[in-house]
């Protein structure tokens, strides 16, 4: 074993000087390497991390969602079907939601105005009360006490004093939040007492989601109802489907640059040609060649991608991604500011290392193989 | 011993401009010798020293070292026996460009992996027995052609030989260098290495210290003294 | 006799070089755990959406699907298809939710 | 088709290692026809000179395929937070038919390349290359099979939809149908842990045997693959049990997810070096030994059986370990 390890630090040595005498060209791939991994690295880790926000925001939603349908689309939920439901065995804490969306032309962004739930005294509301999230007095200059003043398309007046301003660190969901008391929600969208958005249940037994909806199904035929394993499988897919899509964009990229490698590693100078000639004369055998030049694309490659990835830790999670994120967040007046908690998974490092060194090694193989496959009596030639 | 018997080296077979370098020879080389091969280029002497120094296989017929065939032998066996068996010294030097005298001298030796102070012992008592002990940190292309020489006289040394081949070896250096050039090839003989040149060099043919001249041309041996 | 002045394995340097690299690299990943493990920040979220019964993340809030992708009227006008959103900026990267409602259209999304 | 950075990661690795493979095996048509090594004939010289291609693209395929085989896992476990019914691996790999086969195929792939890399190894050392037809003989065996790996991943992953209804590794190991997973878990724990130790006790009595004599070496690489077996059934029905500390809980997946900090690693590494290595040394026992190897082959495969015997210790110590460490108490 310490032979093999003194011999491979020879070819080590060989290599290392190998990539020094030809610097200029080899940084240049190096630096496309890394640059191309610090993309798609920030995209994965991006993905991954605002999953994972999602997936634990999502936890402690409501279990199951029951939105009325009518002609196939979004309907007021009624009082009386709240009372239906209420009979269904194993449905837990029923209640009617009010939430809505107002385009607010003074500041061109889109607010969601809703009602907290009952069963939260700390975001309990008095009329003439608002609790308005991070994003809104941002771009509405609010503060906790400072009035509120909304208008709904049909002209009404909402006056709300701000009760209290929503912490930044909830603005991934709290960001375009405005909370009204019930009553001034249905004044301001003129809604009937007895209607609501839709009705949110919880389950008392996690397993029996899906017969609890099942049964309200039966009770409440018109009505569609969404788990919170829906929600988040929609989110799974919808943030996997992002990435996946920049990805194979970026399958374009990673190709080039294999071309490029190949390009590299087959177009070798009739200098290079002849060192590799003499070394051959001189004692070397083809594998230690093909070893050596392996070390070389493994330098290169593997401490490419260890920066690149490194790089992009420190974009996504000390920088917030700048570079990436209106792709992948998309983007609005109202954005929400948040700094994403960190989060390296080891399947996604994985993946990126599958999706980049694995091209690249495989383009330079062949190359490396004609290299060193070079007759050694052409130097005597 | 190295011993050719009826050796052929056909380049580009089968194509139409096959060429064949050495036809059927048979050549016998004794150790502590040293032997130079002598004839106008492209007479074959070249492809002679390729295949005795295993860095080509003959087309036909059998090389063998101590009477050990190995000119069946796939190229990884071949590259051990080259490294352990042969040092080389070529025409233009073959040094490679951009690497210090002491990482050029130490090549050889890469593949044996021996312990890097023995290494570095050796490539120094080779570099203070041939005068570039001082220029051995200084990339190649910086030293002059004597010195250059002698680096590459230090290669191919440095794993200690048995046999030293040398291609063409004063073809560039004036008259005192090819002096100097046969001394160090006195003081290999007096090592008890066996040396095998190729050359056109008249100095050399007469030289005391070279046992026998072997004449070649058109690829086979026309005259041996 | 002459010494050497500095005869230095390139494999050296490059050790150097790597010990570097995955110096950095660990202290990425340090820092990923440490603030990684910090919750805080999820539990003041989870704490309001439970107390406000939300749903969905506050991205994407310029659509009409606005605020809720999860949660989209299914037939929102000027669709592709009847599960793809409408041509707005995020919209456009945004895929149709396939397994939404998980059951199909046809019993009107009860399962 | 779900399109998702490993899923697309894990499509292109199938399509390097098949396309390397197959690349391979029809240059092994033409070796075999021509292979002379005597001959000092240009195509002869070529030919040699691709096998050094072909060996490295080979290490390359089957490094590949290792990590493929564990990034497949991997990402079954983390796509089942998609499919309805899923809790881990188990439910993502039942979302198609394909899903078990790949993973077979991709195992059993495994098993072959590393019989390829080892026949490699030992024939390099033989100074006329004694095992170059039998190898690459191998070689296009393993084309198929290669093939095969890479149309299943691939038929997966097409296959795959994010509304399938699947079933938890909870129903695949419950005894009251009768498949294999479940007569695995259905095994009692006392006994899967007695044939454990004792299969053990034969993997060790069969190494110092195949060790002495080269007659027994075949025999080995039954006992090895035999005790593969074994130690897979042992996993299911007993260690994971002890693992996961819940009595019904048998998922041999479930071991290689973070919240068990990836036991499962720990656990499946020596064995699958332990199993390839000794069905490898079995293998090429039944070669008969070369002139040329006379000395290399035996010390090579010595050191192969001990090498297996070392990795099977690993495993049956690490699974010591976990039982030791377990809070559960199994029908004590």
């Amino acid at each position: 074993m310490s032979g093999w390890w003194a011999r491979q630090r020879y070819l080590l040595d060989y290599a290392s000087a190998s990539l020094w005498r030809r610097k200029g060209r080899n940084l240049v791939l190096w630096a496309i390497f890394a640059a191309l991994v610090f993309i798609l690295g920030s995209v994965i880790l991006f993905g991954s991390a605002i999953r994972r926000e999602a997936a634990l925001v999502l936890r402690d939603a409501p279990d199951v969602v029951a939105q009325a349908m009518r002609m196939g689309r979004h309907d007021m939920a009624l009082a009386s079907d709240i009372a239906k439901l209420k009979s269904v065995r194993g449905a837990d804490r029923i209640e009617g939601r009010l939430w809505g969306y107002l385009y607010d032309t003074s500041t061109d962004a889109n607010y969601t105005l809703q009602t907290p739930s009952a069963h939260a005294p700390d975001l309990a509301l008095q009329k003439g009360e608002a609790i308005v999230g991070e994003g809104v007095a941002r771009l509405r200059k609010l503060s906790e006490g400072k009035h509120l003043f909304l208008v709904s398309p049909a002209g009404r007046l909402l006056k709300a004093k701000v009760k209290k301003v929503l912490s930044p660190e909830s603005a991934l969901v709290s960001s375009d939040l405005v909370l009204v008391s019930a009553e001034d929600f249905r004044a301001f969208f003129e809604l009937a007492p007895d209607q609501f958005t839709d009705i949110a249940m919880r389950v008392r037994n996690p397993s029996e989601v899906g017969t609890v909806s099942g049964k309200g199904a039966l009770a409440l035929p018109h009505y569609r109802f969404i788990t919170r394993a829906n929600m988040a499988r929609t989110y799974e897919a919808l943030f996997s489907w992002r990435e996946g899509l920049l990805l194979a964009i970026a399958t374009g990229a990673i190709l080039a640059f294999a071309i490029l490698a190949f390009d590299k590693a087959s177009g070798l100078s009739a200098q290079e040609r002849r060192e590799i000639g003499i070394l051959k004369a001189i004692g070397w055998e083809t594998s230690d060649i093909i070893r050596m030049k392996l070390w070389e694309a493994g330098l290169i490659s593997v401490s490419a991608f260890v920066a690149g990835m490194t790089l992009a830790y420190l974009h996504v999670f000390a920088m917030s991604a700048p570079l990436i994120e209106t792709v992948l967040k998309g983007w609005s007046t109202l954005y929400p500011r948040f700094a994403l908690t960190p989060h390296v998974d080891a399947l996604q490092v994985t993946t990126l290392a599958f999706l980049t060194l694995l091209p690249y090694i495989a383009a330079v193989l062949a190359p490396i193989w004609r290299t060193a496959s070079a007759d050694p009596d052409r130097v005597m030639r | 011993m190295i011993e050719l018997q009826g050796v052929s080296k056909i380049y580009r077979q089968g194509r139409s401009n096959e060429i064949a370098a050495v036809c059927d020879l048979d050549l016998t080389l004794q150790d502590n010798r040293v032997t130079v091969l002598k004839g106008p280029s492209g007479s074959g002497k070249t492809t002679v020293l390729t295949i005795i120094g295993c860095l080509a296989r003959p087309t036909q017929g059998r090389v063998l070292l101590d009477g050990e065939i190995l000119s069946g032998l796939p190229e990884k066996f071949l590259a051990e026996v080259r490294r352990r068996t042969f040092g080389f010294a070529f025409q233009r030097f073959n040094l490679i460009a951009g690497l210090t005298a002491f990482e050029n001298i130490v090549l050889p030796a890469y593949p044996l992996a021996p312990r890097f102070d023995t290494l570095k012992a050796r490539a120094l008592e080779l570099a203070e027995t041939f005068g570039v002990a001082h220029r051995l940190d200084l990339n190649v292309d910086d030293l002059s052609g004597g010195e250059m020489q002698r680096v590459a006289v230090a290669r191919a040394l440095i794993n200690d030989p048995r046999v030293v081949i040398a291609d063409e070896p004063t073809a560039n250096l004036d008259s005192e260098r090819a002096a100097q050039f046969l001394d160090i090839v006195a003081t290999l003989k007096a090592r008890g290495k066996t040396v095998l040149m190729t050359s056109h060099d008249p100095r050399i043919w007469s030289a005391n210290v070279v046992d026998r001249v072997v004449e070649m041309a058109d690829g086979r041996i026309v005259e041996a003294a | 006799m002459t010494r050497v002045r500095a005869i230095e394995r390139g494999s050296s340097a490059v050790f150097v070089l790597a010990a570097a690299l995955a110096g950095g690299a660990a202290l990425a990943i340090a820092h990923g755990v440490w603030r990684g493990g910090d919750t805080t920040r999820f539990e003041a979220t989870r704490a309001l959406a439970e107390g406000a019964g939300l749903t969905d993340l506050a991205l994407f809030t310029e659509a009409r699907y606005a605020r809720h992708p999860a949660m989209a009227d299914l037939h929102s006008a000027f669709q592709d298809g009847p599960l793809s959103f409408e041509h707005f900026p995020s919209g456009a990267l945004v895929a149709p939710a396939r397994d939404f409602p998980a059951a199909g259209l046809r019993n009107g999304g009860a399962r | 088709m779900i399109l998702h950075p490993p899923i697309l990661a894990l499509t292109l690795a199938a399509l390097v290692s098949a396309g390397a493979l197959v690349a391979a095996s029809a240059f092994a048509v033409r070796l075999l026809g021509r292979w002379n090594l005597a001959s000092g004939a240009q195509s002869q010289i070529d030919l040699e000179k691709r096998t050094y291609l072909v060996a490295v693209a080979l290490r390359f395929a089957m490094a590949v395929e290792i990590a493929a085989l564990v990034l497949f896992v991997f990402n079954a476990d983390r796509m089942s937070a998609m499919f309805v019914g899923a809790m881990c691996a188990v439910g993502a790999l039942n979302a198609s038919v394909y899903g078990f086969p790949a993973l077979f195929a991709k195992i059993a792939l495994f098993f072959g390349a590393s019989l390829w890399l080892a026949a490699d190894i030992v024939d390099a050392r033989g100074r006329d290359y004694p095992l170059t037809r039998w190898k690459y003989g191998l070689l296009i065996a393993l084309a198929p099979l290669a093939l095969a790996e890479a149309g299943l991943t691939i038929a997966y992953f097409l296959d795959l939809k994010a509304d399938t209804l699947t079933s938890c590794c909870g129903k695949l190991f419950t005894s009251d149908r009768p498949t294999i997973a479940s007569e695995m878990a259905g095994l009692d724990p006392r006994m899967a842990l007695g044939m454990l130790y004792g299969g053990f006790g034969v993997v060790l009595a069969g190494a110092a045997l195949a060790r002495r004599s080269a007659r027994a070496r075949p025999l080995y690489g039954v006992v090895s693959l035999a005790f593969f077996a074994v130690a897979l059934a042992a996993v299911v029905s007993a260690i994971s049990l002890y693992v996961y500390e819940h009595p019904h809980h048998h998922c041999p997946f479930c071991l290689l997810k973070r919240e068990y900090s990836y036991f499962g690693f720990l656990l499946y590494a020596p064995l699958f070096a332990g199993a390839a290595l000794g069905a490898s040394a079995g293998a090429l026992g039944l070669v008969r030994t070369p002139a040329s190897l006379a000395h290399a082959m035996p010390a090579i495969l010595r050191r192969m059986v001990v090498l297996s015997a070392l990795g099977f210790a690993g495993f049956v110590l690490v699974a010591t370990w976990a039982i030791a460490r377990s809070g559960l108490i199994l029908t004590g």
